[in-house]
């Protein structure tokens, strides 16, 4: 009972907690490093650089009156961002943090497809928080940020296919181990895969150059125009908890997980007095970082571009990937 | 030799190039090249073929191309044959010359009507070369065809290209009457030919022609009695005289010269006429062996000659003149393979082509000097303003007339002696023809380039002006279409050279046919005799017992004597031609009305066409109009009694119809509408209601079990 | 034990949710209810070992199917309720009727059967040669249902084909 | 109490009963079709079920062509909605009678 149950409870708090704290300091760094791009400071009132800030932030948002418009589905309208929150929550249970099960919560065998389908949830968030707000902008939003979701989604998963066909298995676990085992990260077998979760990852955590959805020079805002306060909160927690979990997913499957570099070179044995979970979260904060630094750098696509690229571009070549992938394999 | 099937098709490809697309899309120059570098091309293929054939031990070659008819049991006198048609192609002594002079001829008229027509409009110019090309292509398959069948197709397709070219001016009417009167009286003989072949496949069991002659040369000789091969050989002649314009089948080649000049000269004097005494000398063993038919064939063609002569003397048509010493000639032509010469025949067929050739392209030289007047009394002096047409026209009625060392004399000497081998009546006919040819021939020289000229005066030239000038402008005129005449001119180079060739051929082409008199004296044989042979004779063991009095020789003497006198009576009719023509005019005048009575009947042509028309056309159309009397109120009777019994019974089916059966299905129409107003109430539409019907289904059978599980 | 809480909680979760879906005024709440059916369905799975359909019910039922009928229910956004215009003829209470006592008579059914032949004889899987649930089902479905898999594929492709030519305006 | 395969039959039944419920009863045609999902979905749980029961993957193999071919029926069938929509301006099956006769 104090395996199966306490354990895992207390893993999930600690995670859980981790993860909102992370999200703040990820506005921060946001904001920070968006200045810098543009030769501002950023905040630097609240703490020393204001470091604070990303306390601030949320204390503002937990404070702040929570309205809900006079026409709104109200049961919708309270659902959607939970909705939203839930899935993006839910999938940090089987990434895995480390090479110990003490820093990951569950490895079930099924875990690369558990997160998939678990992401095509938090979709409903977003297209119900889109048409409870009862608004015209919000609506549209939520259509269009659905639309886009769902197509990347199927980007995403079918490149992801040719992960799991190089790999051979789907827990994430023993995905690390196979990179282990072969000496080669699998970003560097299937650098198009990666690419293309990559450019999928954005569009499916509405980032720039794919922020369609809450665009606000044509949406005023997006489908969250009707929320404040703590839901909106919410949104914006379920948001950078996508981003987060995309950058693990990003680097467990391509860049080794917790795994040092060259894990087949015993030259560079040494590395491993680094404690794995080290390795993996430096290597999260790089791609975050990249992340930051492509929505500081690019500008926002227009709606019919976006999917046309998703359609026209992105999935075939997501389904050529795998047919060479598979081919290669049966070769081999 | 194998390549021998390019030689028709080439030209049928221009002709197809041309008819397809060139009518629309193609200027006069590219069309005038593709017919003439097609023609060019069979004449080059030609040339090589006969080489090759030179050099050949066997001296018979066949090319088959494909199967057009698949073997077909047919009924013959020997039980079933199979009745097969192949593409097949033969080149052997007889065809490889035929080849020469078509793809020869042909070639140098192409070069002449490319300026000669050129007065003409785009598409007519485009069509005239089409039709030109297209005659080719058939001639050629008539002459290298293998059997019966193939060369039946080339026989139609001269007779259509004939008919199409007799009648190229089809505005005008008699042009279109021509050509109509050509068809229907080809018609005739055509119809004899066909009967023929069916004869010969009917006797023989195969028609091609090697296998044909084999099986024809050993059956015996008919010389007594009227057999199978005799009645094969007479149809097969009357195909020929209707081609080859004989008695009583010539009146259409006459008429012929409605079409233009170049055509006259190519189809009705130097290629198409004589495929009827080509058929009979391809023919020969079967004709060797019918001996009665082949009197026939010799009575024919000297009556034939003779008579044609005769209208020629008083014609002032200059193509008229032409014409009917064409039908003369085919005449001699005739008549030598009717007494057995069948290479003499042969022999003067290729001679007439070349200076028949060359007097009609010289007539429609001068015809086209004269703004197209065709009337020799019209004409006189053109020697002054076309020299070179002057000289080759010259040549060639020197040929044609029999003077020694020119083709003609060879050939026509050949076959006068032949003749009078066979049978002096017929010589004799034959030399006062050819007396009579040598009177109209320079009759017509006389009146055209001698004496003053009697033409219609022209606008501003001087009278005798340098030929070069009207040369030059000749050149221009043919472009406008309101073409302004500027006098007799000489035509232009590219109608004289193949004039000036057609000269040079009608001067040497008898030197392959030395007759032995000569040919012993000078230590050359008679090449082409020697070398046609193979193709007229098959190794026949009855003709070889029969044939002492047709290969029997003359002795020089006599021989030498008979060439003396035809050449003796050639220069008394060249010289009465010149005393009546150019010495004294008045006195042909004067002749003319003394014998008033003998002139009207050659001047209207023996009456042939008028007699033709009063009997053959008028029984026909009176036997017409009986018929359509007989259609109109007897079978139309009938037809309408039908029509009006037929309505009559289809009234009383109606009314049986609209109140008895249709009564019956509205009745039942009727039954159906109203029970359906009934079960209609439960087509709601309603979907749901359906699915709660199949629900309901489910649940009784659910019930059912329940039932039988408990209860039962 | 904690099969059976586990087994009751979904059971009531999933046909309370359903009842939701089937009487819901509003068409996006049936939907959202519908999709909570269906993630109670798929937890049904886990407990019942079947993880890979668990995971795909969620992937194709819950992130496909129903998003789906999510754009459609607001494509279809009405100014009138589509439940006003009613047919006199329709045999709703009827069916319902039906309905209940067909659920009775196959409970009935059910109940029965179970307690007449309380174990049933079970026929033992063919040994497969790989382990585990995602792993078997891999090789079930691209050996002996080789075909029908192929054949559903191209059913897929079919439906595609003809949901794009019906929804396009103007082809 | 132990859980039996009866038991999910007997769930599997209540949810295909309410699944028919929903296609008898109600008027928008939208919601007849999330109710024909309820009675696939039901009829997957009897297979999951018994395939556990039996040991036997075979009944899950068909748990996936269902869903296969719910995938395809909802793209159609949606499709088709909405190609009626366009012309009709309704959802309502009892106003889809135009074949009616």
């Amino acid at each position: 009972m104090l395996d199966t149950v306490f354990w895992p409870l207390v893993k999930i708090v600690v995670l859980l907690n981790a993860v909102m704290i992370s999200v703040t300091f990820m506005t921060l760094l946001e904001r920070k490093v968006i200045a810098w791009a543009q030769s501002r400071l950023g905040p630097m009132r609240v703490g020393p650089y204001g470091v604070l800030q990303a306390f601030a932030d949320p204390i503002k948002l937990m404070t702040k009156e929570d309205i809900t418009p006079a026409n709104a589905d109200k049961m919708m309208f309270t659902l959607a961002p939970i909705l939203s929150l839930v899935p993006a929550f839910v999938v940090f249970a089987v990434i895995p943090f480390g090479d110990d099960p003490l820093y990951y919560v569950a490895d079930i065998n099924v875990g690369l497809l558990f997160l998939i389908s678990v992401t095509s949830i938090g979709v409903y968030g977003i297209i119900l928080a889109g048409w409870a707000s009862n608004s015209k902008y919000p609506l549209l939003a939520g259509l269009r940020a659905s639309a886009q979701l769902i197509s990347y989604e199927i980007a995403v998963t079918m490149t992801l296919v040719s992960v799991i066909l190089t790999a051979g298995t789907l827990s994430m676990v023993e995905i690390v181990e196979a990179q282990r085992e072969t000496g080669w990260w699998i970003g560097f077998i299937q650098p198009v895969a990666f690419v293309l979760v990559l450019i999928g990852g954005l569009a499916e955590t509405n980032r720039a150059p794919f922020d369609m959805p809450e665009a606000e020079q044509e949406l005023t805002g997006g489908f969250h125009t009707e929320y404040s306060g703590m839901r909106f909160g919410l949104f914006f927690l379920a948001e950078y908890a996508n981003m987060i979990v995309i950058s693990a997913v990003v680097v467990v499957l391509f860049w080794g997980g917790w795994l040092r570099p060259f894990p087949s070179v015993g030259a560079l044995a040494l590395l491993d007095y680094i404690p794995s979970w080290i390795w993996m979260f430096s290597k999260m904060f790089l791609v975050l970082y990249l992340f930051i630094w492509i929505r500081a750098t690019l500008p926002r696509y227009r709606y019919d571009q976006l999917m046309r690229i998703g359609w026209k571009v992105l999935i075939p070549i997501a389904i050529a990937n795998v047919v060479i992938t598979a081919v290669v394999k049966v070769l081999l | 030799m194998d390549l021998i099937w390019l030689i028709p098709v080439l030209p049928g490809i221009g002709a197809a190039l041309n008819g397809l697309l060139g009518i629309r899309y193609f200027s006069k120059p590219v069309a005038a090249a593709i017919a003439c570098a097609t023609m060019g091309g069979a004449l080059l293929l030609s040339i090589f073929a006969f080489a090759q054939l030179l050099g050949a031990e066997h001296r018979e070659h066949v090319v088959t191309l494909a199967h057009w008819i698949p073997p077909i049991p047919l009924q013959t006198v020997d039980g079933l044959g199979a009745f097969e048609a192949p593409w097949a192609f033969r080149l052997d002594p007889l065809s490889g010359m035929m080849i020469l002079i078509v793809s020869g001829i042909g070639f140098l008229i192409h070069l002449y009507s490319s300026s000669y027509m050129d007065h003409e409009p785009r598409g007519g110019y485009v069509r005239f070369f089409c039709y030109l090309n297209l005659f080719c292509f058939f001639m050629l398959t008539l002459v290298l065809g293998s059997t019966f069948l193939v060369m039946f197709v080339g026989w139609e397709g001269v007779g259509l290209c004939s008919y199409l070219l007799i009648g190229f001016w089809y505005h005008k009417k008699s042009a279109a009457d021509a050509g109509k009167k050509a068809f229907v009286v080809n018609r005739v003989g055509d119809f004899g030919f066909v009967l023929g072949v069916f004869l010969i496949f009917f006797t023989f069991g195969t028609i091609d022609f090697r296998e044909v002659a084999e099986a024809a040369s050993q059956m015996p000789v008919e010389s007594a009695a009227f057999g199978v091969l005799s009645t094969i050989c007479l149809l097969l002649f009357v195909g020929a005289v209707g081609k080859s314009a004989q008695i009583p089948l010539y009146v259409w080649l006459p008429d012929a010269m409605e079409g233009p000049t170049p055509v006259s000269a190519l189809i009705h004097a130097a290629t198409m006429v004589t495929a009827g005494v080509y058929m009979v000398g391809r023919n020969a063993v079967l004709f060797s062996h019918a001996p009665m038919v082949m009197t026939i064939v010799a009575v024919v063609g000297g009556v034939t000659a003779l008579m044609a002569a005769t209208i020629g003397l008083v014609q002032t048509d200059i193509k008229k003149v032409l014409a009917y010493s064409t039908v003369s000639q085919l005449g001699y032509m005739f008549l030598a393979t009717g007494v057995g010469a069948f290479g003499a025949g042969a022999f003067h067929l290729m001679t007439h082509a070349f200076f028949k050739a060359l007097l009609f392209l010289g007539s429609g030289s001068v015809i086209h000097a004269m703004n197209d007047e065709q009337d020799m009394q019209k004409m006189g002096n053109m020697k002054l303003y076309m020299p070179t047409t002057f000289i080759t026209m010259f040549v060639g009625a020197l040929a044609i007339a029999g003077v020694p060392g020119l083709s003609g004399f060879f050939s026509k000497d050949e076959i006068l002696a032949k003749t009078f081998v066979a049978s002096p009546w017929l010589w004799g006919l034959a030399v006062v023809t050819a007396g009579m040819t040598a009177f109209y021939m320079f009759r017509l020289i006389f009146m055209t380039f001698f004496g003053e000229y009697r033409g219609p005066k022209w606008g501003g030239d001087a009278e005798g002006q340098a030929d070069g000038d009207h040369a030059a402008a000749a050149d221009d005129h043919g472009h406008d279409g309101a073409h302004v005449w500027h006098g007799p001119h000489e035509s232009p180079k590219l109608m004289t050279v193949p004039l000036m060739i057609l000269a040079v051929g009608a001067a040497v082409a008898g030197y392959v046919g030395i007759p032995p008199i000569i040919g012993d004296f000078v230590g050359v044989g008679n090449a082409i005799e020697h070398f046609l042979e193979p193709s007229f004779v098959a190794e026949s063991a009855a003709l070889a017992e029969e044939g002492e009095h047709a290969v029997a020789h003359l002795s020089h003497v006599v021989e030498f004597g008979l060439m003396a006198f035809s050449v003796l009576i050639a220069g008394l009719g060249i010289a009465l031609a010149y005393h009546l023509y150019v010495r004294r005019p008045k006195r042909a005048v004067e002749l003319a009305e003394n014998w008033a009575g003998a002139h009207r009947v050659l001047t209207n042509k023996y009456y042939v066409d008028e007699a033709y028309n009063s009997t053959v056309i008028k029984g026909t159309m009176g036997s017409a109009r009986g018929l359509w009397a007989v259609d109109r109120n007897v079978v139309d009777g009938a037809v309408n009694g039908a029509g009006w019994l037929t309505r009559a019974l289809s009234w009383v089916s109606h009314v049986l119809d609209k109140y008895v059966v249709d009564g019956l299905v509205n009745l039942a129409a009727w039954i159906c509408a109203e029970g359906s107003y009934i079960f209609r109430r439960g087509q709601t539409g309603l979907i749901q209601n359906y699915a709660v019907a199949t629900l309901f289904g489910v649940f009784a059978c659910a019930t059912a079990f329940l039932v039988v599980r408990f209860m039962g | 034990m904690a099969e059976t809480i586990v087994f009751y909680t979904l059971s009531v979760l999933i046909l309370g949710l359903a009842i939701l879906v089937v009487t819901a005024k509003n068409a996006v709440h049936s939907v959202v209810a519908l999709v909570m059916t269906f993630l109670c369905v798929a937890a049904l799975y886990v407990v019942l070992e079947a993880e890979f359909l668990a995971v795909i019910q969620i992937l194709v039922y819950a992130g496909g199917i129903v998003v789906l009928y999510l754009f459609v229910v607001m494509l279809v956004n009405l100014g009138r309720s589509p439940e006003e215009h009613q047919d006199p003829r329709r045999l709703s209470v009827f069916g319902l009727g039906l309905a209940g006592a067909m659920l009775l008579e196959v409970a009935g059914i059910v109940v029965y059967s179970y307690n007449r032949s309380a174990s049933t004889v079970t026929a033992p899987a063919a040994a497969s040669p790989v382990q585990g649930n995602t792993q078997e089902l891999g090789w079930l479905l691209y050996t002996d249902y080789l075909i029908p898999f192929e054949l559903a594929s191209v059913l897929l492709l079919v439906a595609m084909v003809g949901a794009i030519v019906l929804a396009k305006r103007d082809l | 109490m132990e859980i039996t395969p009866a038991h999910y039959t007997v769930l599997s039944a209540a949810l295909f009963t309410i699944g028919v419920i929903g296609v008898l009863v109600r008027r928008n045609i939208i919601i007849i079709f999330m109710a024909i999902e309820l009675m696939l979905n039901a009829v997957n749980i009897n297979l999951v079920a018994h395939a556990q029961q039996v040991e036997n993957l075979v009944g899950q193999v068909f748990v996936v062509f269902v869903i296969a071919v719910a995938a395809a029926e909802a793209a159609v069938g949606l499709g088709i909605i909405l190609a009626f929509y366009r012309n009709k301006e309704t959802v309502n099956i009892d106003e889809m009678n135009v074949m009616r006769w």
